[in-house]
């Protein structure tokens, strides 16, 4: 068909078009650093480590650039760039951004740069590097992807840098984890392989060509129900596997615990978010009545992830376990609040992967910080760190605090979001999800207790304080919680639009309809309630 | 009276099945390589017996046709085939066909 | 004489015959040279080899574009078609005939071996598999078919030092007269029931006598023989068995050859045959493709698992890729469907994949051409960290890991699948695909992730770095950039019935 | 009498076949394997595929069954082979079900189309068919005009059993005389 | 003054953050003193607010301050603003007034201490949280300071976290008050979704429009009832404040005595709306549950020998009775006697302090005795907060406490006599530790030998930091009773100056049998304390009979133990139990599926003999199979 005047048509409608691609250089700068540092010399390791931070800190600064020109108040995608790629199956190189995928890119951006700068890898730091630069290239890529092809190829490119990182620089069972990661992920995408083909060949009926855009498909194809519901479900597999849901979460444990910190760090912050991103983006957006119907069943497993990962994790004795099975509950709760389609859970789901990528972060880079010290990771090992290193125990009491969900800090606006919208549509859920509160402080509390309270030991007490670059890195994480968490309002204006025209979409698209402003709540309310 | 029985095509055919049959069966019990490929000798007979059941049949000449090829065919395997198995019998004399299976799993 | 004078033998269309006649006439020169001439020097052989290989390609490159406006047509007395089918698998087999030539070359050398004769097999087994693939009588595809069998056979137990060899070559040997007994009872009784050997013509004759009756129980069965034939070829589940054990014992050279040139005949056989000849019949037929293709995902995926040979591996790898094949033959049964491109662009690309997997195998397999356990890959990457890496590339390939042609391929079979409704079948293969991943998991983790156990320097011969260099460049840049072959592969069409 | 041809012929096809699979000493297997090849020869007569017939008796008989024996003789594996052990579990067994399960399928096919097995193909030439040379005639005339291509192929194929019987025929050191 | 409101919390926030940043380098005593002034200064700017309000009419004390806006997410609207009106200024007076005293009262306490910087900072931090919490606009914004305030009680608690007791006493006061805190937040959700907003005037305005129905209604007040119950130790989660004596004494005075644990009183004051609108029995249910928790207290306190634990177990049987009054719908009666507890329960604690400080650390009653000699300011104002708590006229905590049974009387008999008999026992216990501490025989002296290593080990009178909080609040036992006369009208000083706040929800008692009849009610109550008092002397001073201290009560009915028993036990088996299906089920299915794959591969393997005639029957049997599927096609 005559793609290419399509394309044209609409590069023109598209009126905010960057001069300057600044999203494929979002993907291709890194690439290119993780190829030039892998072809430099390594007699001098120490230019191949600022190689790979001016390229790491060339695109977080990119990515601030772009929080800093994206127009807030606007729901539709900015800075999109449209070029043929392959065009014997309709594919295209369609990139852009809107405010969920926003502050996921931002996030990108910025965790790179610290993790490659605040952790050492130890050995071949080389490869290291270059693995590292390739990954961030491939979540930025699952971020700014408007073509369904585009956004499998690179969240699928992405198993293979992790793999090698939680294979070549982990503790003792990474060959089993980094095995699984990549098995366990590979698996679920597979699924979502033939999704996707058959989405674009069944859509092509409605458009009357083959495409994989995104936006092309979401807008003008209608799939039957039953089929849309399929579908849907491929998808669905693929986003629950790389959240993790319950009960395909058993994944993430062994991945997080063997990986190495900066691995673990980006694993948390930003690669399970392309799971819960993909839940809003390709879920909700290309299958707005499938997703409406599925939604108690993925309001149900979100709840019981809730419940069961923070029980899992009380219950553990390695405390970056105990974080990985943490990981599970919060994702639950981003889960939660994106089948819950209003405005604040929507919102807030898309907040808390954000904060849910800082706290975690910070979390895992500490007992990164911990296994330095100490060479280990069991918190029956640890004791009374608080008492020889008070700096770093506050450290963690804060970013702990906003993991708990203490209000004031990022931890809870995304969380509080989430409950309160969902609790609207998703009322009884919300009300067994709150109690999630309840044990996150649980198990934080009591790890804290066990590692960092008592009288340290022979082989605490000399557990060495903060380094200025560890206190440096870890700060500004506490600053970003302690922003976010106080003032959240540039980033809640940014992503409001774009959720709620999302909702607009699910609300046009099925019977769905979210619930609206309360001026009459007495009519509404008075067949429930009473607790 | 038996005379005015004719056979027809299709006894030819089912004896080439038969054969064709023996053959297979011929490869699976047997163990020595030689023996083996004269089985696989008698199924390629089978075939060259319908082929010309058939070319009867049907008075069609190419059938016939097929025959001539397999038969340049079946002489050019066992050059080949007798080749190797001369050069594996000249180092290991008297080896069957279930001796050779190092290559397992 | 009266005989020849009341002959009137068809056209001979020789521009169309180029690249056999290339081939066969640097056969016998190279045979002439090799015995007459005392000082032929060993290089002469490969680079007689490869020249022939070279100006078949290139013939085949003025034919293909020759052919983009003729749709193309069967010659001689309608004993092959040229088509674009038919040129499309040509150059795929020329360029594994020059890959494995190459590596052929170094392989040689380290064995102290000689003589042209296994240049002159290679010739002959493309002369084979071209005439397979462009063989529009069943016949004449059986006599392709012998030639490059019995030159695999051959070449299989070339490597009389080594008893696998040999033991490879009687195995291969044995079971193949076997399969091809099948295949050509299969052949009798399709003639029986079609009237015609020709493969057009089969295709006539079924749609025009719709016989609903009688003639089907013979014709099917026919059907069936044959495609015990071309899924033995194919080694697709359970006719399969054979594959492990020949493609370890061969010499590794011809490993390759075997799982390229000679895939990708045996493929193009089975698709013409399908498609063209019983296209009408695939009602019959598409289910049992269906199952072979699901039996072969799954029994090459899995017997992988447990391997320790890394030439072992990529062997079971090679059945589970056919199952992916077969995937795309059970699409081109669809008559909308382009099971048929997807099905030549995935051979095309594990052409270059098994090329440049086998010459690592062969650069690091020794002197024996026995070292390719997973222990001997150990540590590769602290050894030679660009082998390990180019293995990596083309065993992610393999797996199907994006920006690679391995994606390209499979994305394209599932794709071709889907589009004719064929679910079930793609996501087992998927499925199938990621038990398969663990199969390269473990080589990759041998390399990158243990020790080396021998320090012993890795020598790779140039031929083989070209090799190696030629298919990594090729995985990554189909894989990237995959339009050219998709737009080529979208073109492959079979002669107008 | 062509019943009786027939049967005699048969006999010959089945008995030698039975003979091929069930004599231990492999020269034995050869000499049925001839008994065979001749029923066969006999049926091709009867089908009035007289040149066939010839060729069978001539190449297969003459040539093919003596390098057979050729080879035996030269190997010296005419021991006999024990046939009544067998040493694969349930090989014997399996083997019986799959070619009886071949024949009986391929049987049943061939029972269920009999009655039409008259589909006429491009014919057999009329005007010579009464000659005595025609088979010969017709199939020369079919070999060297539609299937000249095929008649090519068969070239290349022979070139290969040539270079195969070099390259197997050639000596070599052997290196490692352990392995 | 009102547009300062937001100074009040600022001022200790400033506390805070330069404590934490100088903290160290002021060392002590200044980051003590700096704490210090920084709450004396909010409280000098909340008696400028509330002069400000009382110098406008009771329709315009209200004055919302906004800050920003918080979390604007669609319909909802949350801002971070103050809101100044008399509830909230009285709860603030109270809180910086009290803390500041405290705040000094610690100079002095935590003298020595390694980390004193740090106990100001925290404790600064605690006062922000609390401002917050009772200024707040919104649940929201008083949710952050709710959440706060537990957050910096857990610090606090586990302040000497190198004492394993400490540490799980504090973990143990944050996870009880985030159960009351899922109830809080449960309460939030209904009321956005019933009423679309979470401001208190918003949800307020429904609940007495009457546009917001009684299920709702009943809905969010028990689920704000649960936060409370969280908060403000009630049954069944009164648990953690016990062991909350584990912290220094000043954070037992300051957060569980007079301020955070008053919080939940606070919060359904200020929804008093919607607990009006509330189906009428979950007032029941708020008062049974708040006297069972003064009763139950008042019979542990009894058996206590720690003196903390008895103040402890006394603070929560006086916030069941702050709950008796909500339930009874007394508002005015339960601040009133949130106030007058705080002096008197505040005094009590830093009394015990005092105590504690000058007997080097000890806590055990029974080693004390006729320290009133060597404490005479201690002992002097501890006398006074006993009176005051025992219910002695015209001590303060006598004219709340009795405003409270009156309306419990009006409103259920059966509750009345509950609170009676607490009353009772209150007089009771604390009679028995005034005279175990600073009566009879000096006991400290049998255990010398244990102090040996410490040298001195006489009591002494602690220093004027510590004494002047005491002198104050003192006074303030003494006379708190005059906010809330009940003679006239007119000496009803907190029921107007609240009105504009509860005059919807309020009881009205007027005209019952128990308002008629109050005097009656004074003077039994009057003889109730003088029984009580007279019991205690008679056994523990007098000796006239065996003191009944059942091993039972000492141990709480022995309530805790069972819950820890059960959470220790099958809970955390259960726990364990998940883990395990974890590992077990979840896991093991996928790493059985692993395991599967390879046995089914070693199984397949073993088809592949190398035996070529195998091979062969393999192929034939496929041959065979693919044969009969076009055999029955071909025929059927």
């Amino acid at each position: 068909m005559h793609l290419s005047t399509l394309i044209a048509n609409e590069s023109a409608t598209a009126a905010h078009h960057a001069s300057f691609p600044i999203l494929s250089a979002l993907i291709l700068v890194p690439v290119l650093g993780a190829v030039l540092v892998a072809v430099m010399s390594n007699r001098r390791p120490e230019w191949v480590k600022l190689t790979a931070t001016l390229f790491a800190v060339g695109t977080g600064g990119m990515s601030i650039w772009l929080l800093s020109s994206f127009k807030s108040h606007e729901a539709g995608f900015q800075f999109v760039s449209q070029h043929e790629w392959i065009s014997a199956w309709g594919i295209s190189w369609h990139l852009g951004i809107d405010g969920i995928s926003l502050f996921l890119v931002v996030l990108t951006g910025i965790l790179f740069p610290l993790v490659i700068l605040g952790v050492d890898p130890h050995h071949d730091e080389k490869r290291y590097l270059a693995w590292l630069l390739l990954l961030e290239a491939g979540v930025m890529g699952s971020f700014l992807s408007l073509d369904l092809f585009l956004f499998f190829i690179f969240f699928e490119i992405v198993l293979v840098p992790m793999y090698f990182l939680i294979g070549g620089w982990g503790y003792d069972k990474r060959i089993y984890a980094a095995t699984k990661f990549f098995l366990y992920t590979m698996l679920g995408s597979a699924f979502m392989l033939v999704g996707i083909i058959a989405t674009a060949a069944l859509a092509r009926h409605d458009i009357g060509y083959f495409t994989f855009d995104l936006v092309k498909i979401a807008e003008h194809a209608s799939f039957a129900t039953n089929t849309a519901r399929w579908l849907f479900l491929s998808f669905a597999i693929a986003f629950a596997v790389k959240v993790p849901l319950f009960p395909f979460h058993t994944w993430l444990p062994d991945a997080h615990t063997q990986a190495p910190t900066g691995g673990s760090v980006i694993l948390a912050g930003v690669l399970l978010k392309m799971g819960t991103y993909g839940f809003l983006r390709f879920g909700l957006y290309l299958f707005p009545a499938a997703a409406v119907w599925a939604k108690p069943a993925f309001l149900t497993l979100a709840t019981i992830g809730i419940i069961y990962g923070a029980i899992a994790a009380t219950m553990q004795t390695d405390l970056k376990r105990l974080v990985a099975y943490s990981s599970v509950a919060h994702l639950g709760f981003i889960v939660l609040g994106t089948f819950a389609i209003t405005s604040q859970a929507l919102t807030g789901s898309v907040m808390q992967m954000v904060n849910h990528g800082i706290s975690t972060g910070a979390l895992f880079l500490m007992v990164g910080m911990i296994y330095e010290r100490r060479h280990t990771r069991a918190i029956a090992e640890l004791k009374g760190i608080q008492a020889v290193a008070p700096i770093f125990a506050a450290a963690f009491m804060v970013v702990m605090l906003s993991s708990i969900g203490v209000p004031g800090l990022n931890g809870f606006a995304g969380e509080f979001l989430i409950l309160i919208g969902s609790f609207e549509t998703a009322r009884w859920w919300t009300v067994v999800a709150a109690t999630g509160v309840i044990l996150a402080a649980l198990y934080l509390l009591w790890a804290y207790q066990r590692v960092f309270h008592g009288e340290p030991d022979e082989a605490n007490s000399s557990f060495p304080e903060l380094k200025a670059r560890e206190g440096a890195l870890l700060l500004v994480f506490i600053a970003l919680i302690a922003f976010t968490g106080l003032y959240p309002k540039p980033m809640l204006s940014r992503i409001e639009p774009s959720v709620d025209k999302l909702i607009a979409h699910v609300e046009g698209h099925s019977s769905y309809k979210a619930p609206v402003a309360h001026n009459h709540p007495a009519e509404t309310t008075t067949h429930e309630g009473g607790e | 009276m038996l005379s005015a029985i004719q056979p027809t095509s299709t006894w030819y055919l089912v004896i080439a099945a038969v054969l064709f049959g023996i053959g297979t069966l011929g490869v699976m019990v047997r163990r020595n390589p030689l023996v083996m490929f004269m089985c696989i000798e008698l199924m390629l007979n089978a075939v060259n017996l319908t082929f010309v059941t058939l070319s009867k049949s049907m008075a069609d000449i190419n059938g016939q046709v097929a025959v001539f090829f397999v038969m340049v065919v079946a002489a050019a395997e066992v050059v080949v085939g007798l080749g190797i198995i001369v050069s594996i019998m000249r180092r290991r004399t008297g080896a069957t066909a279930d001796d050779l299976s190092a290559l397992k799993g | 004489m009266f005989l020849a004078a009341s002959l009137t033998g068809p056209d001979i269309p020789w521009s169309h015959l180029l690249p056999l006649l290339i081939l066969l006439g640097s056969t016998c020169a190279l045979l002439l040279l090799g015995s007459l001439v005392p000082t032929w020097p060993r290089i002469g052989n490969v680079v007689v080899t490869m020249t022939a290989a070279i100006a078949s390609i290139i013939a085949s490159i003025v034919d293909w574009n020759h052919l983009y406006w003729h749709k193309g047509d069967t010659f001689i007395a309608d004993a092959i078609a040229i088509d674009r089918f038919s040129v499309f698998a040509t150059i795929v087999i020329c360029v594994a005939v020059a890959g494995s030539a190459l590596l052929m070359s170094a392989y040689l050398s380290r064995t102290d071996s000689e003589g042209p004769e296994l240049y002159a097999l290679f010739m002959t087994a493309a002369i084979g598999a071209i005439v397979m693939v462009s063989a529009n009588d069943l016949i004449v595809l059986f006599l392709g078919l012998e030639t490059l069998s019995l030159s695999l056979y051959l070449m299989a137990a070339s490597n009389r030092r080594r008893e696998e060899s040999q033991e490879a070559g009687l195995k291969y040997f044995v079971l193949g007269g076997f399969a091809s007994a099948f295949l050509l009872y299969g052949i009798a009784l399709v003639y029986g029931g079609a009237g015609k050997t020709s493969i057009s013509g089969i295709n006539t004759s079924l749609a025009t006598y719709v016989s609903l009756h009688n003639t089907d129980g013979m014709l099917l069965v026919g059907i069936g023989l044959l495609m015990v034939g071309l899924a033995f070829k194919v080694s697709a589940a359970p006719f399969q068995v054979w594959t492990p054990d020949v493609y370890e014992g061969a010499p590794t050279p011809v490993t390759a050859f075997m799982a390229s040139a000679g895939k990708v005949a045996a493929f193009a056989a089975m698709l013409r045959i399908l498609t063209v000849a019983l296209g009408s019949r695939a009602d019959d037929w598409r289910p049992v493709v269906w199952a072979l293709a699901i039996l072969t995902v799954f029994v090459g995926s899995t017997m992988a698992v447990v391997q320790t040979n890394v030439k072992r591996m990529l062997s079971y790898s090679s059945i589970s890729h056919a199952g992916f094949i077969l995937v795309g033959v059970e699409a081109a049964g669809h008559m909308k469907g382009n099971g048929l491109n997807s099905s030549m662009t995935y051979l095309a690309i594990y052409t270059v994949l098994v090329l440049g997997s086998f010459a690592i195998v062969l650069a690091l397999s020794g002197v024996n051409d026995s070292d390719t356990t997973l222990d001997d890959f150990k540590g590769l990457a602290k050894r030679r960290p660009a082998l390990a890496l180019a293995f990596s590339v083309l065993l992610f390939a393999q797996a199907g890991v994006p920006f690679t042609a391995g994606f390209v391929a499979k994305f394209g079979v599932i794709k071709s699948a889907v589009e004719v409704n064929s679910y079930a079948i793609a996501i087992a293969a998927m499925v199938a695909a990621v038990i398969g991943a663990y199969l390269y998991l473990r080589i990759v983790v041998s390399m990158w992730m243990e020790e080396p156990t021998s320090s012993d320097e890795i020598v790779v011969a140039a031929p083989v770095r070209w090799v190696i260099g030629l298919s990594v460049a090729a995985t990554l840049i189909i894989g990237i950039f995959p339009g050219v072959l998709l737009n080529a592969a979208e073109l492959v069409r079979f002669a107008p019935r | 009498m062509e019943l009786i041809v027939f049967v005699l012929a048969a006999a010959m096809v089945l008995g030698g076949a039975i003979g091929v699979i069930t004599r231990s000493n492999p020269v034995h297997a050869a000499l049925s394997l001839v008994l065979t090849l001749f029923g066969v020869a006999v049926m091709f007569v009867s089908h009035e595929a007289h040149f066939l017939a010839a060729v069978q008796v001539i190449v297969y008989a003459g040539a093919i069954v003596v390098l057979f024996l050729f080879v035996i003789m030269l190997l010296g594996v005419d021991r006999t082979e024990d046939i009544s052990i067998e040493p694969i579990t349930a090989q014997r067994p399996l083997a019986a079900i799959v070619g009886l399960g071949v024949s009986g399928i391929v049987i049943a096919a061939i029972i269920s189309s009999r009655s039409a097995l008259s589909v006429t193909g491009d014919g057999i030439d009329q005007t010579t068919v009464e000659a005595a040379d025609a088979n010969i005639r017709q199939l020369a005339r079919s070999i060297f005009s539609n299937n000249v291509f095929a008649f090519e192929v068969t070239s290349v194929l022979l070139l290969v059993a040539v270079i195969g019987t070099v390259l197997m025929a050639r000596r070599i050191k052997l290196r490692e005389a352990g392995k | 003054m009102l547009n300062l409101v937001w100074l009040i919390p600022a001022l200790p926030l400033a506390g805070f953050l330069l404590n934490t940043l100088l903290g160290r380098k002021l060392g002590e005593p200044k980051s003590g003193i700096l704490a210090t002034l920084m709450t004396a200064a909010s409280f000098v700017v909340t008696v400028g607010v509330y002069f400000d309000l009382l110098s406008r009419t009771s329709e315009e004390r209200h004055s919302v301050y906004t800050l920003f806006s918080w979390l604007p997410v669609g319909s909802l609207k949350v801002d971070m603003a103050l809101l100044a009106d008399p509830l909230s200024i009285t709860m603030a007076l109270f809180i910086t007034g009290i803390g500041s005293l405290i705040h000094l009262y610690a100079i002095g306490y935590m003298h020595g201490d390694p980390k004193f910087p740090k106990f100001f900072m925290y404790l600064n931090l605690f006062v922000f949280s609390m401002l917050m919490l009772v200024l707040g606009e919104n649940l929201l914004v008083t949710f952050l300071g709710w959440e706060g305030v537990g957050a910096c009680s857990y610090f606090l608690i586990s302040f000497w976290h190198t004492r394993d007791s400490a540490a799980t006493a504090g973990k143990k006061a944050f996870v009880t008050n985030r159960v009351g805190d899922w109830g809080m937040m449960t309460a939030m959700f209904l009321a956005f979704s019933s009423v679309g907003t979470l401001s208190y005037s918003g949800i307020n305005a429904a609940a007495s429009g009457h546009t917001l129905a009684a299920v709702t209604a009943t809905g969010i007040a028990m689920m704000l009832f649960v936060g409370a119950c969280g908060k403000s130790a009630q049954l069944p989660l009164y648990l953690w404040l016990p062991d909350a004596m584990e912290g220094p004494t000043p954070v037992s005075a300051l957060i569980h005595a007079a301020t955070m644990v008053t919080s939940g009183v606070f919060l359904l004051t200020r929804m008093s709306p919607v607990l009006h609108a509330a189906y009428p029995w979950s007032g029941t249910v708020i008062a049974t549950v708040g006297a069972l928790t003064a009763l139950f207290a008042a019979t542990v306190a009894v058996a206590q020998t720690d003196i903390k634990k008895v103040l402890a177990y006394s603070t929560v049987s006086q916030l069941g009775f702050m709950f008796l009054a909500i339930g009874s719908g007394a508002y005015v009666a339960a601040i009133f006697h949130m106030i007058t507890h705080a002096f008197f329960k505040a005094l009590l604690f830093l009394g015990s302090g005092s105590v504690i400080h000058g007997m080097h650390h000890e806590q055990d009653m029974r080693k004390m005795g006729a320290l009133r000699k060597m404490m005479p300011i201690t002992g002097f104002t501890f006398i006074i907060g006993w009176l005051a708590i025992a219910g002695v006229p015209p001590f303060a905590g006598f004219w709340s406490k009795d405003e409270i049974l009156l309306f419990a009387f009006a409103n259920n008999r059966f509750l009345w006599a509950i609170g009676v008999v607490t009353a009772l026992l209150t007089a009771y216990y604390m009679t028995r530790q005034v005279i175990m501490v600073f009566y009879g025989e000096a006991r400290w002296n049998d255990h010398a030998e244990e102090h040996g290593a410490h040298g001195d080990h006489t009591p002494h009178e602690s220093p004027w930091t510590m004494t002047t909080p005491l002198v104050v609040l003192a006074g303030l036992a003494v006379v708190g009773g005059a906010l809330q006369l009940p003679f006239t009208h007119s000496t009803k000083f907190l029921e107007h100056w609240l009105e504009p706040i509860i005059h919807h929800s309020e009881r009205d008692i007027a005209g019952t049998w128990a308002d008629n009849n109050k005097w009656l009610l004074l003077v039994f109550a009057i003889l109730v304390a003088a029984t009580g008092i007279a019991a205690s002397i008679a056994v523990y001073a007098k000796g006239k009979a065996q003191p009944i201290e059942p091993q039972i009560l000492a141990d709480g009915w022995r309530y805790d133990s069972t819950v820890s028993a059960f959470m220790g036990g099958p809970g955390r088996k259960a726990f364990d139990g998940i883990a395990a299906f974890d590992a077990k089920i979840v896991d093991g299915a996928v790493n059985g599926v692993g395991h599967e794959v390879r046995t089914l591969s070693g199984l397949l393997r073993k088809a592949q003999t190398g035996l070529v005639r195998s091979y062969a029957v393999i192929i034939g049997f496929g041959a065979v199979s693919m044969l009969a599927w076009f055999l029955l096609r071909g025929v059927l």
